[in-house]
């Protein structure tokens, strides 16, 4: 009906199960990794290198786990599209709190610490001028 | 009225002839229609459902137009007030707008336009509507035990402040969320599997390409409001401080969320709209759609696009300017996709046949009122007016032109041009165009007063305004009266053609759209034999002549 | 919801089109009713990515704002407990991924082995949550109004990294119980036998919604436990 | 050419200097968009008529766009789309960025009214005093949910978020009383949270301040400062110089013993029986709503002879006699700190 090549279906690229025992062990291994390293105060690069490693564990079971790597054209766009998405999401918020007037951000006080008093006293404005100086 | 224009259709040829056998009685028994597969019988079911919620989101409507006759409380408190614009807002937009146009057309005309049987997931389709019974039922148990009061939008601390209970009505959203999602889903798997061969990408009608891009944001967006209403309701019962300032949180966010799948859900109502609109202009200009591509690739790019937009919902919620700048520009990019689609429209009626019917005239008004909206939608994005505009009826006055003149007006065109498909008889053509007058007279009294009030400075969601803007306020309820009408007028004479109509016979437009190829009402496999697709959709000549050919 | 549809359009109804009884009606060949399904499910796993979008976003929003809560509260959770659970659910990915392929095989016997063990290992990962949810408990770790963890008193925002991490990994909970039903539902079926060589689509809807579970486990890991 | 376009529009006067740059650029859109759709509109209508239908199933020609016609079709609207992009986001820069020598004022938003405070002067609740023809700034905060501060006059808006700080700026140029609006949905009487911004001219404005700071309590045009220790005059004494005015007090005791209306003592959240057997809480929505419609929710017991007081009491005063009403509280009570969660932020 559709134009999708049967062939595709039968010979489905015979291979054994060894595959998976690779991507397993890989997976293991970058799992210790990222805790090993997790755990060196690498400062700044902590985050970024923690995220590297499971993306690329998330790609592996993705592609092997979860059969894209042979899988048709269209799965393939519909998790990137979600991908993207995703992307999207983050960079449209982060791109609002990044450079939202700094007195417009939450302090965090827990609240029972927050004081009373309803306006703040004359004794003058927030720490220093936005924009102003 | 002068005589009635279907004598206009040619006297057809051979008698027209209704298919005895059809989906509708070929099982009988309220069992067969409650655990149907066919999704024709779904669609009827999605349509009568859809019709109740709409009755009910007018009510709502009509109680808040009554109430701001006068400046002072009219009828109703504060409270109530409150409540029912709250309601007309969850009612109207997750009862009746998104599943609208997609489960009652979408199901009844997709598998017929893609030559198939059925849809791709029968069992998913038949759940998808239970899913949706299900999320009305609670949210109309939220209705009787007292409702929401805060907005359609429920932002974040008032609506995890107020002593009102939302619960009902955010578990209804959610349940809701999932009967979109479930459809979005059987639509799209439908499109690229079960396409009859012949029908290549490039062939399919626009409606379908129209519903495809509606059901890739149904599928993509819906999961983030599910998300938004947990974590309200999470929120409200055991005060976990996501969204409250007072616990670190930011209500900022929740307005993030709600509004990253609020955006692209308009472009789920206006979509489906947009595609009944192609398929109408080429049916009844009988002439073959202006710039295919342009409007297929259009719908996509505004799903696409859409997705990016929605900070221009927040630009003076404390959202950072350079944000604001951000998401402007984008906007005026999906601006740009339905501009090239009401061009495209337009250029369909050069050179064509038009023939003039009820469909015709709720095309006319929903070009002016597209254009019309979009453009003051597009002022809305150019941030400094917003500004003045942000939460006041201009606002109100832009959304319902776009709703209600746009989706409305698309969705009875389709009730009118399919009905004698679906039903196998026609409505009278007399009464209609004069209930088509009355609803684009009625529409057109109802918003525009709203724009001025809007420009004037009224604020939205107000109970007692301001005496300035009297005057608007009673000029707009007087045409919400009239818009009413309309709608009444049309229930009484559909119901009317559809007990003692005349019989439609298969193509009673002569109309080239694909889902005309088999008999109407449809049996319940749709094609007796698997048909062959020559040519694209929509062109209309006799075969053997060789039609002018003509590039501008 | 989410499980039942994995598994209902899987299961065809046999009645025309002879040969093949898991054949729909209104499919003309198993590979379009096979890539119909698929497509399906991951069209559905695109909606749980999405879903999981938002809660990550809260988080990274959440971490923005109060950084040092955030890398201080971490050094409370016990890591040992969150290594254990990542490796228990991707022995559990693995095993999924080798049920699929012995069923494709024919083995079916094989198959439901692993498939046990799998349900096993999610049984073991939600003891394990258990175990650190009571530890929170006693803290008094907890989200918003409950938070009165004496040790995280100075760090401002640091209820929000507990409700943060209650909401996620609660989510995630979830999602491994509604796995776990699947995965229960499909054994049911293999130790019946409905799978063979040619008919093994609802084994692989199954370990495709148990993947993404572990998928989402992969990403929360290291963002509560480690950073 | 200005008035003219400002009347059909229905915009209100041009008060500040970002309403002459936003109108400017709102009359040229709205000429832009009357224009094509006019265009639009007569192109469907030549079609229309010109080619109705005139034989039965007439066949017509294929009509194909070139990719010349294409492109012009997304140029025309793109070109105009991204020009008022441009000069809006101009306009919105200039708008979201005050001038250094702006003179301050703290604005708090609180159900259902608005308060003002000068860093060093007079507070007041729902007038907001300002000079003309000198930038002001407001520091928005809300005490409770998200408000919206509103000047249609100056087309100047921006929400007011609990627990931080937005802010906001104009430049008055016409001296004359503007109403102030909240624009976010913020409860049962956000319809009714207006204020009114008095714009002086500047000499007339320092003589006011200067007055107002040296003024003793009793002759402060706008006293009531808040019912945070320390203020000359707080939200309490004035709610009581309220009750005494309008007379609540002939029905309402004080002390506890019975009168013709519930006394005052102890009522803020108390559960209280209705006639109609429900039992309902006395909190602020209770009260304010029993000011302005007492029969709707009558305490079991006792006969319905409230007037309203709708019209005769401004929000302000509502608001300062519930604050009034909480403050009474026997002395059992005193331990309980029932001030309600204060979303305040803390200097950084």
């Amino acid at each position: 009906m559709a134009d999708h090549k049967d062939k595709h279906e039968d010979e489905a690229h015979e291979h054994g199960p060894g595959r998976y025992v690779v991507i397993w062990m890989a997976l293991l291994v970058f799992t210790i990794t990222t805790v090993v390293t997790g755990h060196m105060d690498l400062g700044a690069a902590n985050l970024p290198l923690a995220m590297v490693i499971a993306t690329v564990k998330a790609t592996l079971v993705v592609l092997f786990f979860m059969h894209l790597w042979d899988a048709e054209g269209i799965n393939r766009l519909v998790f990137g599209v979600a991908i993207v998405f995703v992307m999207v999401l983050l960079l449209g918020v982060f791109g609002d709190l990044l450079t939202r007037m700094p007195e417009a951000l939450p302090t965090g006080q827990p609240a029972h610490t927050l004081e009373g008093g309803d306006m703040p006293s004359s004794h003058g404005m927030p720490a220093h001028r936005p924009h102003g100086e | 009225m002068s005589q009635p224009v279907a004598s206009a259709i040619p006297a057809p040829t051979a008698a027209p002839v209704y298919q005895e056998i059809n989906y509708l009685n070929a099982d009988r028994g309220v069992a067969s229609w409650l655990k149907t597969l066919d999704h024709k019988r779904i669609g009827v079911m999605y349509f009568a459902s859809v019709l109740m919620t709409f009755l009910l989101g007018g009510i709502f409507a009509m109680i808040v137009r009554f109430e701001l006759t006068t400046p002072e409380p009219t009828f109703i408190g504060a409270n109530t007030y409150n409540r029912m614009f709250t309601l007309h807002g969850m009612v109207m937009v997750f009862l009746f707008m998104i599943p609208a146009i997609p489960g009652v057309f979408g199901n009844f005309c997709l598998p017929l336009m893609l030559g198939a049987k059925d849809v791709a997931f029968p069992r998913l389709n038949l759940m998808s509507l239970y899913v949706y019974w299900i999320g009305s039922a609670i949210v109309l148990t939220g209705v009787i035990t007292g409702g929401a009061d805060s907005g359609w939008t429920f932002y974040a601390p008032y609506s995890t402040s107020t002593p009102m209970t939302l619960f009902p009505v955010l578990l209804g959203v959610f349940v809701l969320g999932f009967s979109s999602i479930l459809t979005g889903l059987n639509f799209i798997v439908t499109v690229h599997t079960l396409r009859a061969p012949g029908i290549t990408w490039m062939k399919m009608p626009l409606f379908v390409w129209a519903i495809y891009a509606t059901s890739i944001i149904q599928v993509l967006a819906t999961p983030v409001i599910g998300l938004t209403t947990l974590l309200v309701g999470i929120e409200k019962v055991g005060g976990f401080g996501f969204f409250d300032p007072g616990r670190g949180g930011d209500p900022v966010l929740m307005q993030h969320l709600f509004w990253f799948y609020s955006h692209p859900a308009v472009y789920i109502m206006v979509l489906p709209a947009m595609g009944v609109m192609s398929e109408i202009v080429a049916a009844f200009a009988r002439k073959n759609i202006f710039g295919y591509k342009m409007i297929a690739y259009s719908s996509l790019g505004i799903a696409f696009v859409g997705f990016f937009a929605w900070g221009h919902h927040m630009f003076v919620s404390g959202q950072s300017s350079f944000d604001g700048g951000g998401f402007a520009v984008i906007s005026m990019l999906v601006g740009v996709f339905t501009a090239i689609k009401v061009f495209n429209w337009v250029g369909t009626l050069y050179r064509g046949a038009i023939l003039v019917t009820a469909p015709f005239i709720y095309l006319c008004g929903f070009l002016f009122f597209i254009v019309f909206g979009g453009m003051t939608g597009i002022a809305l994005a150019t941030i400094s007016p917003d500004v003045h505009w942000h939460d006041t009826y201009f606002v109100v006055a832009h959304f319902h032109f776009i709703m209600v003149g746009a989706v409305i007006m698309a969705f009875l065109a389709a009730i009118h041009y399919w009905f004698p498909k679906m039903f196998g008889k026609t409505y009278n053509e007399g009464w209609a165009m004069v209930a088509a007058a009355f609803i684009v007279l009625g529409f057109n009294a109802t918003f525009i007063p709203q724009f001025l009030a809007g420009n004037a400075g009224m604020p939205r969601r107000y109970y007692m305004y301001p005496e300035r803007f009297t005057g608007l306020n009673v000029a707009s309820t007087m045409g919400s009266t009239l818009l009413a009408f309309g709608f009444v007028m049309i229930l009484i004479y559909l119901i009317f053609a559809l007990l003692r109509g005349r019989i439609a016979g298969e193509n009673p437009w002569h109309s080239k759209g694909y889902e005309w190829r088999t008999s109407s009402p449809p049996i319940k496999e749709n094609f007796a034999e698997t048909l062959e697709y020559p040519e694209e959709p929509h062109t209309y000549r006799e075969p053997g002549e060789e039609p002018e050919h003509v590039i501008i | 919801m989410s499980s039942s549809d994995a598994s209902a359009h899987g299961g065809g109804h046999g009645d025309a089109h002879g040969g093949n009884p898991h054949l729909a009606h209104h499919f003309d060949s198993m590979a379009t009713q096979n890539h119909a399904s698929r497509l399906g499910m991951w069209l559905f796993l695109g909606t749980e990515v999405l879903l999981f979008a938002g809660l990550f976003l809260g988080y990274s929003v959440y971490r923005h704002f109060y950084h040092e809560a955030f890398r201080a509260a971490s050094h409370h959770l016990s890591l040992t407990l969150g290594t254990i659970n990542t490796v228990v659910l991707i022995t559990s990915s693995f095993t999924v991924a080798m049920a699929y392929y012995s069923v494709k095989k024919g083995n079916s016997k094989a198959a439901a082995g692993l498939l046990t063990f799998t349900i096993l290992c999610a049984v073991a990962f939600l003891c394990i949550k258990g175990v650190e949810y009571n530890e929170k408990f006693q803290e008094g770790a907890l989200p918003g109004k409950w938070f009165h963890f004496h040790e995280m008193q100075g760090y401002p925002g640091a209820n929000m990294f507990y409700t943060v991490y209650f909401l996620t990994t609660g989510l995630h909970a979830f999602h491994v119980i509604v796995g776990m039903a699947v995965l229960i539902w499909v054994l049911r079926r293999t130790i019946r036998g409905d799978f063979d060589k040619n008919y093994y689509i609802p084994v692989e809807l199954g370990g495709l919604y148990w993947h993404l579970v572990d998928l989402v486990w992969i990403f929360l890991f290291p963002l509560l436990y480690l950073i | 050419m200005n008035d003219i376009m400002r009347s059909i529009l229905w915009l209100p006067e041009q008060a500040s200097t970002f309403a002459k740059k936003v109108d400017q650029l709102h009359y040229f859109i709205f000429t832009v968009t009357m224009a094509s759709s006019l265009l639009v509109g007569l192109a469907a209508v030549v079609f229309f008529f010109k080619y109705r239908e005139r034989r039965a199933r007439q066949s017509t020609p294929i009509v194909e766009p070139s990719v010349r016609f294409e492109l012009t079709v997304i140029a025309i609207p793109l070109i105009f789309f991204l020009a008022w992009f441009v000069q809006g986001f101009r306009d919105f820069v200039w708008y979201t960025t005050p001038p250094r020598n702006t003179m301050d004022v703290y604005v708090m938003g609180k159900k259902w009214m608005w308060k003002f405070a000068y860093p060093d002067g007079p507070n007041a609740i729902g007038t907001l005093h300002v000079p003309s023809d000198r930038p002001v700034r407001l520091l928005l905060t809300s005490r409770d949910v998200i408000h919206s501060f509103y000047v249609p006059d100056f087309r100047v808006k921006m929400d007011a978020l609990p627990g931080r700080y937005t802010e906001l700026w104009f430049e008055a140029t016409k001296p004359g009383r503007y109403q102030i609006l909240c624009a976010e949905y913020c409860g049962t009487w956000h319809s009714q949270m207006w204020g009114e911004v008095v714009v002086m001219p500047p000499a007339e404005f320092d003589d006011w301040m200067t007055q107002q700071k040296a003024g003793l309590l009793s002759d402060r045009v706008d006293t009531g400062g808040d019912d945070g220790p320390g203020f000359h005059g707080t939200l309490v004494e004035y709610g009581k110089r309220v009750a005494m005015a309008q007379g609540c007090l002939k029905c309402h005791s004080l002390t506890g013993e019975p009168h013709i209306g519930p006394t005052w003592l102890d009522l803020y959240r108390r559960r209280e029986t209705l006639e109609t057997g429900e039992t309902i809480i006395a909190d602020e929505g209770y009260l304010t709503d029993s000011m302005i419609d007492p029969r709707a929710k009558i305490v079991k017991g006792y006969k319905p002879v409230m007037p309203t007081y709708r019209g005769r009491l401004t929000a302000p005063d509502a608001a300062a006699l519930v604050e009034f009403i909480k403050s009474l509280r026997s002395q059992n009570l005193e331990n309980v700190p029932s001030k309600e969660a204060v979303y305040e932020p803390a200097r950084r």
